[in-house]
């Protein structure tokens, strides 16, 4: 978790909730609870989160809080989940996004 | 402000550019090249053009590309981007779920 | 359907002052904020505030946030987070998203103040993974504790592209350029001097050609633009990173008030389409009123005062204070808020190119292209002097609305006088005690103590330094200048910290005599 | 420039600049005036977007029929834009006793002016849209509607007439028609006067305040209502979906989004602040509506609502044509609603009417004369 600021010089060690388990595309991933999704998947080292609809092209975290909507998933099963605002709980599943599917383009 | 608008008036030929096939309106993949066609077509409005191309009609509702329109529309049109009308809002601000607008709490 | 006497939306720096002005007259108020956190935009700035005490100077933005709810608290403010408003209506409706419910409330007056969003610059690749705006690292970084990115170029030279790339360098990220195509750095000065002396390079009349990567950012090239903000060919620069950060300035979050019929304008000075309304926020729908940057763009001081000032514009409107009460609490935030709005940085400055401070002293032009001011021309702002024994050297070399060094001091060793405007300048006739009071109350981080006769061949600099790990006595590393580059070696003589610093540590090292006046920060040795 | 030309329309929505297009054609010279800044700004951006015969009065059907037959299977191509078309079929769908009456009333009236409609059951229902709820005991079916998208649909016939030499100004709101020697020809704005052979007014419900200066009163008022869209989704269906009641309707486009239209209750008493600005009850109350119908769709998130005027005419059918009291007035307003579908065939046939003084659909029934007291 080398992404994670461990101790800020200003801010000090911040609270965090405690370390849960969830899932990305199947595999186990840790974050702590209650924390945006994209805060987990980024200190995990996930860049991609969906490929448009259009063209397939990836897309991440783009404006952090909850407006821009590039960083949408599928989350328990639901489509275009801001996970940059949707805090994160125990045994969630999450999932990249290909259009508005969980399915990669050539199986949809 | 309804100011007289002649459809008619020359604005010259659409020229293609090398930076046509740059994506403008990330939600709906829409590009520079298709913006400024689409003003060649006579979408002289961002509104026009919003409902031609569907800019800013996506999940974003035109958050992050609203300015970045507005600024090619005024170039290919020639004028300055503050006198095209403004990006239209609309409610809900924010994506909400359909079970919970339908779900009205008296407090 | 419930009613109050104020809805605010936005629990932001201007929503939040607003709330506690009319509480504190007497109105039943809510604040909405769709966030889960209030404060808005003050808990992503950990950097010290600048104006002076009426505009809570030295204070940290976060600590400002925390103030401000713990007076909405104690005023009777309601404040209802994870609330997003929906849509405003006609008379005065909004419709609020609560958990998995919609809610209906009117108010008898409305403040909006939503703040703004930042704006987005296009370039290919932009939509790869790793391209973000600034305020998504900020976000990332200071609220979440989650860095960013490793390597990481900055776009943007205005306050906020400053600012963050400071913040990036104190959670531990590597900050490879700082970009803009202007041919000037559009911040504080003092802002880019602190980045600029860690070593961050400045490419002024620069933009991005293009992000690289497949499934997300790899690296990036950047070329100079010519005055037409054209590239100019062979002037590429390639750079390997994870992140391209985006500081482009900010547009109002208006949707609402258009959405409610609000007479609106597009004013490219205020940023964007901005309602139309007075000075006190009042918009063309009566009892709606607006404040901070959704009326047009400036900064959370003055923001903070505009929303006091719809606060008790909207008491008056109400009939809860009397319309003598209202022109005399305006009349003080009135001339609170001109102060902030003078200086080389003010809004009705924008656009000019300053080429003298108010002093008659010119303007660094290495401070305006590269970021830092040039060895050759410090030593001509009031701030700098030179003498044997310990005594401040303030690098303030611009005209901006701060004064709190004056104030620091115990010993009355700096002046700014009643124009907080004013560079500061050391009055000789007192006797600096070392204290370094002044150097820790600096927001622009440009206060160094210098003792030039520090020990045979030696001068000590102490140093404002926010970074961790923090360096110990006796540490041995290379001093590097205003520029970033190596100056010297330099040895650690102290750390101080201390609560009065508001961890702004003070760190002081020894270097030859001859680079005091050109050491100006330490790195440790790797 | 000249402000002369054959005809003058006055409405820049789907009806006027499809009859501008027709009439191009025809190789008229036209000017379109349109009073707002956009092009297609009232109901011809904020409507449903059905292309439906079934549940229409049997007056205006024909017309209808005509452009489903004629005109829309080759729109998109004829206007080079994606109009979206879809002959998939309407459901008009009914719960309850009373509900299966209307729809089979409408189906019956239908059926005599010779549309392929008829009744189904609730399973039937199901097997032609598996997402509907038990709830659903019934239905009209109409294999031969369908949906389209109203916003390129109405600019590509601007698009496209103004390609053709028509000249468009917005902004240039009518406020007065005139008469010259008996015969009307002259369209005032705020700022210029135009002249036209023939002026055809199709500006909604503004057409009533425009005719009455040439002393004609249409008989109309106006309904606000409201429409949602959701977020792009998974196909699902391609039908076309309404309900006996006329509760909501709508369709999935081919964009993903559904779009939904749906009444309160309020809809004849809408203040209006000029914006318009929807009512704040109505999206809500809509959801309710859909979900009954669409459990499925419950998490479908709503990016957008919208509202509209609707010119209401008293007995519910546009009033198309001649006027004869106004030799050189053709009246093509009060479309209730539903003019979106309607509009190829209506503007088509207007088109013909004044270019030759005959049209292939009998529109003697939608004429301004038909308006006389109950008893």
């Amino acid at each position: 978790m080398a992404m994670r600021i461990e101790e800020h010089p200003i801010l000090g060690v911040q609270e965090k909730g405690r370390l849960v388990k969830f899932t990305f595309d199947g595999k186990e991933y840790e974050g702590h609870e209650g924390e945006p999704i994209a805060a987990a998947l980024k200190a995990s080292g996930v860049m991609i989160h969906r490929y448009t609809k259009k063209e397939h092209r990836p897309r991440g975290i783009f404006c952090a809080i909850g407006r821009c909507t590039d960083c949408v998933m599928i989350v328990n099963g639901k489509p275009n989940v801001r996970t940059c605002v949707t805090p994160l709980e125990e045994g969630m599943e999450v999932k990249t996004q290909y259009g508005v599917s969980d399915k990669p383009f050539d199986q949809q | 402000m309804h100011s007289v608008n002649d459809r008619s008036r020359d604005i010259g030929e659409f020229v293609p550019q090398p930076d046509d096939d740059m994506l403008i309106c990330r939600c709906e993949e829409i590009t520079k090249g298709e913006i400024r066609k689409a003003v060649h077509d006579g979408m002289w409005t961002l509104t026009e053009i919003r409902r031609y191309l569907r800019t800013g009609m996506g999940l974003c509702q035109g958050q992050t590309c609203s300015k970045l329109v507005k600024g090619i529309v005024a170039r290919e049109l020639g004028v300055s981007p503050a006198e095209l009308e403004p990006a239209t809002s609309r409610a809900p601000m924010r994506p909400t779920e359909m079970r919970i607008l339908a779900n009205e709490v008296e407090d | 359907m419930k009613r109050y006497d104020l809805i605010i939306v936005g629990a932001g720096p201007s929503g939040l002052s607003a709330a506690i002005e009319a509480a504190k007259r007497g109105l039943k108020v809510v604040v909405f904020d769709e966030n889960e956190k209030p404060g808005g935009q003050l808990f992503k700035q950990i950097h010290k505030f600048f104006g002076s005490k009426e505009h809570k100077a030295k204070i940290r933005g976060f600590k400002i946030g925390e103030d401000l709810l713990k007076e909405a608290d104690s005023v009777g403010v309601e404040v209802v987070l994870n609330a997003t408003v929906c849509g405003m209506y006609q008379d005065r409706e909004v419709t609020v998203r609560i958990g998995d419910g919609i809610h209906h409330y009117k108010g008898d007056a409305i403040i909006i103040a939503t703040g703004a969003a930042e704006n987005m610059v296009t370039f290919p690749g932009w939509t790869l993974p790793g391209v973000i705006g600034a305020g998504a690292a900020q976000t990332m970084m200071n609220l979440h504790g989650v860095k960013p990115g490793s390597k990481i170029l900055m776009l943007g030279s205005g306050n906020v592209g400053l600012v963050v790339s400071f913040q990036l360098l104190q959670c531990g990220c590597e900050v490879v350029a700082l970009v803009d195509a202007a041919p000037r750095v559009g911040g504080y000065g003092v802002h880019a001097a602190k980045v600029a002396r860690t070593g961050v390079p400045f490419y002024l009349s620069h933009t991005i050609v293009e992000a690289e990567g497949e499934d997300h950012v790899t690296g990036v090239t950047i070329a100079e633009v010519d005055s037409s903000f054209k590239f100019i060919p062979g002037t590429e620069k390639h750079f390997d990173v994870d992140t391209i950060c985006l500081a482009v300035g900010l547009s109002p979050m208006s949707q609402l008030l258009k959405m409610a019929g609000c007479k609106m304008e597009d004013n490219p000075k205020r940023g964007g389409q901005v309602p139309i309304c007075d000075e006190y926020g009042r918009t063309s729908i009566p009892g709606v009123f607006v404040a901070g940057d959704v009326s047009g763009i400036e900064e959370a001081s003055s923001a903070m005062i505009e929303g006091r000032m719809a606060g008790i514009a909207a008491a008056e409107y109400l009939g809860f204070i009397e319309k003598e009460e209202l022109d005399t609490n305006l009349e003080e935030l009135d001339s609170a808020l001109d102060g902030l709005r003078q200086g080389m940085f003010a809004p009705k400055n924008r656009g000019k190119i300053p080429e003298k401070t108010d002093e008659g002293i010119d303007i660094s032009m290495s401070l305006l292209k590269k970021g830092y001011v040039g060895d050759d021309e410090i030593e001509r702002f009031p701030g700098v002097t030179r003498k044997a024994g310990i005594h401040p050297v303030i690098e303030c070399t611009q005209n901006i609305p701060c004064n709190p060094c004056q104030d620091s001091c115990p010993k009355k060793c700096i002046k700014i006088g009643p124009n907080i405007t004013a560079l500061p300048a050391i009055n000789e006739d007192n006797k600096c005690i070392g204290c370094g009071m002044c150097v820790a109350s600096c927001s622009g981080q440009a206060i160094f103590l210098v003792d030039e006769t520090y020990e045979e061949g030696y001068a000590s600099i102490t140093l404002p330094y926010e970074f961790l790990p923090l360096p110990v006595a006796g540490q041995k590393g290379i001093a590097l200048g205003r520029d970033g580059k190596k100056v010297c070696e330099a040895e650690v003589i102290s750390v101080k910290s201390a609560p009065a610093f508001d961890k702004t540590h003070l760190l002081t090292m020894k270097v030859p005599s001859e680079y005091v006046m050109k050491a100006r920060f330490f790195k440790a040795e790797v | 420039m000249s402000n002369k030309a054959d005809v003058v329309i006055v409405g820049g929505g789907i009806i006027g600049c499809s009859i501008a297009y027709y009439l191009a054609k025809k190789e008229k010279s036209v000017i379109v005036l349109e009073g707002s800044d956009h092009i297609g700004d009232g109901g011809s951006s904020r409507n449903g977007g059905g292309v439906r015969q079934s549940g229409r009065d049997p007056r205006e059907l024909p017309l209808v029929m005509y452009g489903i037959k004629h005109l829309w299977p080759k729109l998109s191509e004829e206007l080079e834009v994606d109009c979206e078309y879809h002959q998939d079929g309407n459901l008009r769908l009914g719960k309850t006793e009373k509900h299966r009456q209307i729809l089979e009333g409408l189906t019956e009236r239908a059926k005599k002016v010779g549309l392929d409609v008829r009744m189904i059951d609730g399973d039937e229902v199901r097997k032609i849209n598996p997402y509907l709820s038990e709830e659903v005991t019934c239905a009209s079916w109409c294999p031969t509607d369908g949906h389209a998208n109203p916003l390129t649909t109405t600019l590509g016939y601007y698009k496209m007439a103004r390609r053709m030499g028509v000249r468009f100004i917005t902004g240039e709101k009518a406020i007065e028609l005139k008469k010259v020697k008996g015969k009307l020809s002259k369209v005032v704005t705020e700022n210029n006067v135009y002249e036209g052979d023939t002026i055809v007014v199709a500006a909604g419900y503004h057409s009533r305040e425009l005719v009455s200066t040439v002393g004609i009163d249409i008989p109309m008022v106006q309904n606000m209502i409201e429409c949602l869209v959701t977020e792009a989704e998974p196909h699902m269906f391609d039908q076309m979906l309404g309900t006996a009641e006329a509760d909501f309707y709508g369709h999935q486009t081919k964009h993903g989004s559904f779009v939904f239209g749906g009444t309160s209750g309020f809809e004849g008493v809408s203040k209006d602040n000029g914006t318009p600005i929807c009512n704040s009850l109505t999206a809500s109350c809509e959801c309710r509506g859909i979900m009954k119908y669409f459990p499925a769709l419950a998490d479908a998130k709503i990016v957008r609502t919208w509202s509209g005027w609707v010119d209401m005419m008293v007995d519910g059918v546009p009033v198309l044509g001649f006027v004869d009291e106004v030799p050189g007035l053709v009246l093509a307003a009060g479309f209730c609603g539903h003019g979106f579908g309607i509009a190829p065939g209506a503007a088509y046939n207007i088109a013909e009417l004044i270019t030759t003084g005959a049209s292939p659909v009998d529109m003697t029934a939608l004429r301004y004369d038909r308006f006389k007291a109950k008893i």
